[in-house]
């Protein structure tokens, strides 16, 4: 192997206005998605070339080579930042409100999960074992006096979970939309909650990231993202059944399961006290031990 | 005709026409009864619509030149190192541990290593592809160069030099089992431009696999493990149908021959 | 084929060294080899490093093992006979080519998350080095040899462990060779997928939390586990063909 | 001598037996219409130029050949494997032994399983004493010389104790010497046992001299050209016998049969 | 007969010779102070019984075994491997043919990057059709019967055209016809094209119609009995010159020496 560095840094050379954006087929990439095609990236004088990555671990180290922007959640961004990779948030993504959860804990009934304290001595399946859900729901199981080390934790893919569940392979499951919708329509399936929501009443569990550089020096091209973001989301809560095509063009879901997705609430906004709350948690649950300065992780507001 | 009939491998494809009777009952009647588990008749249909996209035919295209660019590099440079190490003692003795303790090594782990240094990219799936292939090619090289040491007194008898020696007699000695060792490779690389797929870079038939169990398309999703399946077949069958023409005397005297 | 001198280790520490000596030690993604011990160092003192190395190499070592007992068992069958060889080729290449990840799911439906899923999700690409072997040793052995078990009338058991098992284990040994960092990366790469239990799931751990040192570290643990078990396969080739041929 | 009386009984019978082998261009007819019969305790020979398909005749007969057409039987059970009691020398020594036995055990393959250890360990030092090999036991057969390796094979063969021995040029490696040596021990095991032999050679000599009946296989596809009786009296002399006329005659009988002007 | 002149000048002097080789028990002494000489375009038999160490002796001859004492030097020259011009034909011909060739391209193995296409093809042909396997030069010699593949192997080496033959037990699986006919086509060769010939054999008549001289090696450590100059006039003929009275007196020193009372 070589040395670091081995990639190209392109968003040095390259032009500043040209964006690659890379994300995956998750729903808090829709704005991007409308931005693109009805040429709102366009009027604010952008040009974007968009990649489907479903594996958003790669991103953090791919900014600033083969991507400008990528989409992540607030524990990698923690992370790769307090590992030494320089990225920063440069614009919200969605955030979970009581009224629109996206996060969900799923126990079932069979395997008399119907509580957190059920979990002691079962199988909860979840989609990360480091990723933003997983940390949510053990500081909520762990407010709730269940014995973390009691509950036997495995990762199941999304797709996989329904079935997992129902055939009793696991006896709770963490998920996301549009998982849930599935996995919920079993009668077995007891819905416990949202995750995000049991550590704050509002929280942005979805952002983009930038390389820390870019950030600093572009604070027009990041303003402008923004914007463009802002105007995506207008357009999305104007025009429900456009948007929903746009969904459906890139996360290529089945009709009954575009129609019944509940979209998540869109921000661009970046809120460095969410990632406070992330912090704290990671501390509390993770044995994250360093304290960090959030200002580093934000790209300037203006 | 009756040739063409005799190349046929009827009764395999039997065989395994037969497994896919098997699971399409096992679904239907309710014995798998799954939603991540489609029956191998949605499959047909789900496969279908990968082709009218045309997304199948793009995707398995990258999937397959980077695979077997990756398998063709690790071909010859297995074969060549194979040889070296199988021959010149002193080179294997200060070199062949450390071959082995790279090769336990699990690629795997060193996708986003290599998206690292190679972007997303196919380069990056190639590198990957090659790395798996080389080794069952190198060690299968190196075993084989252990020939029958009355062939080799044959050919210092007939006064060949050392090169006739190698190409006439080691060589061809070795060559079912370097056969064995690029049929290996063959699917090993396949496999692992798939990991590559879908854990970096995001393209080819991985890629396809990952975006359509994310998109709730199981259907699609086994009719791309299908492709992938059938495609296995396929340049297995190449290959050796390529190596009994080629070497068609090592394979005949090896039992290979049709 | 003698058993590998430990002096070939040589070019790998030098390259190490040279890493070491050049590397960059705040590199987030190469760190220098010092810092991958460092940041092994709290596994190994809460044992979490001992139990996982205990979990994968069960599975690896008990996959290596029903992988060369049903690759040796259907190689020799496949190799003996021609029509069955051509009836079970087609299904067994299709099989070759799936790749491991997408079937930890259907093995998961079907087994759950347990050793046993693992196990069968490692066994079926570590069985074809050995029954790809096997097939061509058994394909090519003299037919004199197969004459002389029948006409001493020995009973098919004799015929299989006198005869054929000797005969084959040179074949079945390299295909071991070759399989087992096979099994060893597709046990990892069940660890990783699913966080089971396992050095897998610590290496997938730390690289989501790009723990690079670490991951270099736990890469060399596995890469200690794979060239020691190759290490005893070779040893047990060298005591068995040195005494069945010259040189 | 009792032989005459158990001549009578039928041991081996081989009826319109071809054989077809697959060549390079096309397959080829190797036999066509055997047909012969061996009585019980007859001693056999069989010549033919190399090539004609002595060794394919001798591997229908043991079983280790289907026949293409026609069948063989021994002791009125037609054969489909090889049957109990029919034990094979075959020409290719070299790969007939287990390069991981040593000499002993490769000659106690045959029995091991089916006597005492220490009735295998008597049968396999006889046997060995016999070619004169006592003292190469504990040898890998590769480090044996060819004709070492040849008398291997028979004393594993003589230590199954056969009904019928189907031999292959065993002798075709010895020199003259071990080799009258070892004929001698096979007219006495015969004697002792009325063991059924049937043996390909390429030497007339030993063909007449052991023989009860000499047959010679010719043309292509090859059949039975002549079937010589050989009435000389037994127990038969490296010497004597070899200088009797009627000996002298008889394999003047067969050279002709085989082609050569020569006797 | 141009022999006796071409007697004088020497090509082969093995002095002093010595062959140890490990064994079950130790190391074994093969051969010890073997000490001979052949002349240039001789014709040289070596007898011995079964184990004594001819293939050994003729390996460290052409130069595949490095005595462990003494040295061997061809023409003048010692050899430290094979030396040019200096053919060997195996005693154990199976596998010394490459299975994956068919018999022409076997035969061509040796003179395939010296010569010419068509010279090549001619040398082929008419070293396949000396030892009557012209019909079968299409054929993997794995197909061939035991006798063909010898035959193979000796044409591999007679398209050679080398100087020297060595040759360990070359006709040891014919039948006697087609020995015959192989022995007058050496006999042919070596007038024509003065070839120096070490042949090993088991056959007593054999060594003594083709030899100029006939080696017996015995012993353990062998070495070498008796040499035995054979004066019989050349060309000799199958028929005559074995009923030559000093042919059989001749034969019956040989079998004297090999400690056989009967010839
Ligand atoms: N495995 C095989 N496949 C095809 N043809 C074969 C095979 N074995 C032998 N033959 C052919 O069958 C014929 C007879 O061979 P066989 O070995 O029976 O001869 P043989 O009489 O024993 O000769 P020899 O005295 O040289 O041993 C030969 O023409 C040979 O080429
Ligand atoms: N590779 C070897 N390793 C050890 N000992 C060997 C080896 N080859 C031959 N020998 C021994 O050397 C001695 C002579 O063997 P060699 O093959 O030269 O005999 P030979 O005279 O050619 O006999 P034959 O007439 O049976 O071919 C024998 O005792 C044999 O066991
Ligand atoms: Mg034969
Ligand atoms: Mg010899």
């Amino acid at each position: 192997s070589c040395g670091a560095g081995g990639g190209t840094g392109a968003s040095g050379g390259g032009d500043p206005r040209t964006l690659r954006i890379a994300h995956n087929s998750n729903a808090a990439a829709l704005p991007v998605r409308v931005a693109e095609a009805k040429g709102i990236f366009a009027k604010h004088n952008l040009k974007v070339q968009l990649t489907k990555v479903e594996n958003l671990g790669t991103l953090p180290g791919a900014v600033g080579k083969s991507f400008d922007v990528a989409l992540s959640v607030p524990t990698t961004l923690i992370t790769a930042a307090q590992q030494g990779i320089p990225v920063a948030q440069v614009a919200g993504a969605t955030v979970d409100i009581e009224q629109n959860p996206t996060a969900f804990l799923i126990g079932s009934r069979k395997a008399g999960v119907s509580k957190p304290k059920d979990l002691e001595g079962k199988t909860l399946g979840v989609l990360v074992e480091t990723g933003t859900t997983h940390v949510a729901t053990k500081a909520w199981l762990k407010h709730e006096g269940v014995d973390l080390s009691a509950v036997k934790i495995v990762q199941v893919d999304g797709p996989a979970q329904a079935d997992q569940l129902s055939s009793g392979r696991i006896d709770a499951v963490e998920t996301v939309m549009p998982f849930a919708t599935n996995i919920l329509r079993n009668p077995d399936a007891a819905d416990l909650g949202d995750p995000y929501l049991k550590l704050a009443p509002e929280l942005s569990a979805i952002l983009w990231i930038a390389q820390r550089d870019f950030a600093s020096k572009q604070p027009e091209v990041i303003k402008d993202f923004r914007a463009a973001l802002d105007e995506a989301q207008t357009f999305i809560a104007q025009n429900d059944k456009e948007a929903r095509q746009v969904l459906k063009d890139y996360t290529g879901l089945p009709d009954a399961v575009i129609a019944g997705t509940k979209l998540p609430t869109y921000t661009s906004e970046v809120r460095s006290e969410d990632l406070q709350v992330w912090l704290d948690t990671m501390r509390e649950v993770d044995n994250f031990k360093t304290d960090m300065d959030l200002k580093t992780l934000v790209a300037r507001q203006n | 005709m009756a040739e063409l009939w005799r190349r046929i491998n009827v009764v395999g494809v039997a065989v395994f026409v037969l497994g896919l009777v098997v699971w399409e009952v096992g679904v239907r009647s309710g014995l798998l009864d799954f939603a991540y588990l489609p029956q191998p008749s949605d499959v047909v249909s789900g496969l279908a619509e990968l082709v009218s996209t045309g997304e199948l035919q793009t995707a398995l295209t990258h999937t397959l030149t980077a695979a077997l660019t990756g398998w063709l590099l690790a071909g010859v440079t297995g074969v060549v190192a194979g040889s070296v190490l199988g021959l010149v003692r002193p080179v294997w003795r200060y070199s062949m541990a450390s071959l082995e303790a790279l090769r336990a090594l699990p690629i795997v782990a060193f996708v986003p290593v290599a998206v690292l240094i190679f972007g997303f990219s196919a380069q990056m799936e190639v590198v990957v592809a090659w790395y798996a292939a080389l080794w069952p090619i190198l060690l299968n090289t190196i075993n084989g160069m252990g020939t029958e040491q009355r062939m080799l007194e044959s050919g210092s008898v007939l006064r060949l030099s050392k090169a006739a020696v190698l190409w006439k007699i080691r060589l061809p000695a070795a060559t079912p089992m370097i056969v064995v060792g690029l049929r290996l490779g063959l699917s090993i690389s396949l496999v692992l431009t798939l990991v590559a797929e879908m854990t970096g870079n995001p393209a080819g038939l991985g890629f396809v696999l990952v975006s359509k169990a994310q998109a709730l398309r199981p259907d699609e999703m086994f009719a791309g493990v299908v492709v992938i399946g059938v495609a296995g077949i396929v340049l297995n069958g190449l290959v050796m149908g390529l190596a009994r023409l080629v070497f068609r005397g090592q394979m005949a005297a090896a039992g290979e021959a049709q | 084929m003698k058993s590998t001198p430990v002096r070939g280790l040589l070019p790998l520490v030098v390259l190490l060294g040279l890493w070491q000596l050049f590397g960059d030690p705040e590199s987030p993604y190469f760190p220098p080899p010092s810092e991958w011990v460092s940041a092994v160092q709290p596994l190994v003192d809460n044992s979490t490093l001992w139990d996982a190395i205990g979990a994968t190499a069960l599975t690896f070592l008990l996959g290596l093992v029903l992988a060369t007992v049903i690759g040796s068992a259907v190689g020799t069958v496949v190799g003996a006979s021609k029509p069955v060889d051509r009836a079970l080729s087609p299904s067994l290449e299709f099989l070759r080519a799936l790749p491991a990840a997408s079937l930890v799911p259907v093995a998961a439906l079907i087994l759950g998350y347990t050793t046993s899923m693992k196990l069968v999700v490692v066994v079926l690409p570590a069985t074809w080095p050995i029954l790809l072997a096997c097939r061509t040793a058994r394909r090519s052995l003299s037919p004199v040899l197969l004459d002389v078990p029948k006409t001493l009338g020995l009973s098919r058991w004799e015929r299989v462990t006198k005869i054929l098992t000797p005969a084959l284990l040179p074949a079945v040994l390299l295909g071991v060779r070759v399989a087992a960092p096979l099994a060893l990366i597709i046990t990892l790469l069940v660890e990783i997928i699913t966080r089971v239990d396992g050095l897998g799931a610590v290496l997938g751990a730390a690289q989501a939390n790009f723990l690079s040192a670490q991951v270099y570290g736990l890469l060399v643990v596995t890469g200690v586990l794979g060239y020691v078990v190759n290490w005893i396969v070779t040893r047990g080739e060298t005591a068995i063909s040195g005494r069945m041929r010259p040189n | 001598m009792t032989v005459t009386s158990e001549l009578t009984e039928q041991s081996l019978a081989c009826q319109d037996v071809a054989v077809t082998l697959p060549g390079a261009s096309g397959p080829i007819d190797i036999l066509r219409d055997v047909r012969f019969s061996v009585a019980k305790g007859e001693f056999v020979s069989i010549l033919g130029t190399s090539g004609t398909g002595k060794t394919t005749l001798l591997r229908v007969l043991g079983g280790l050949l289907a026949a293409s057409a026609g069948k063989v039987s021994w002791h009125g059970v037609d054969v489909t494997g090889p049957p109990a009691g029919v034990v094979t020398v075959f020409q290719d020594y070299t790969h007939s032994l287990l390069p991981w036995r040593t000499v002993r055990r490769n000659v106690a393959l045959g029995i091991e399983s089916q006597c005492s250890r220490e009735e295998r360990d008597s049968r396999v030092d006889a046997a060995l004493s016999m070619v004169g090999l006592e003292k190469r036991a504990d040898e890998y057969p590769w480090r044996l010389s060819g004709g070492m390796q040849q008398r291997v094979q028979i004393a594993r063969a003589l230590a199954m104790k056969p009904q019928v021995l189907l031999m292959d040029e065993p002798f075709g490696a010895l020199d003259a010497m071990t080799k009258a040596s070892l004929q001698d021990q096979m007219q006495q095991v015969q004697e002792l046992t009325g063991t059924t032999i049937v043996f390909v050679t390429h030497d007339v000599e030993e063909a007449v001299y052991l023989s009860d009946r000499v047959l010679v296989l010719h043309g292509s596809p090859a059949n039975i050209g002549l079937s010589l009786e050989i009435p000389l009296e037994r127990p038969r002399h490296q010497v004597s016998t070899k200088e009797d006329l009627s000996y002298l005659e008889l394999r003047h009988r067969v050279y002709e049969a085989l082609g050569h002007g020569h006797g």
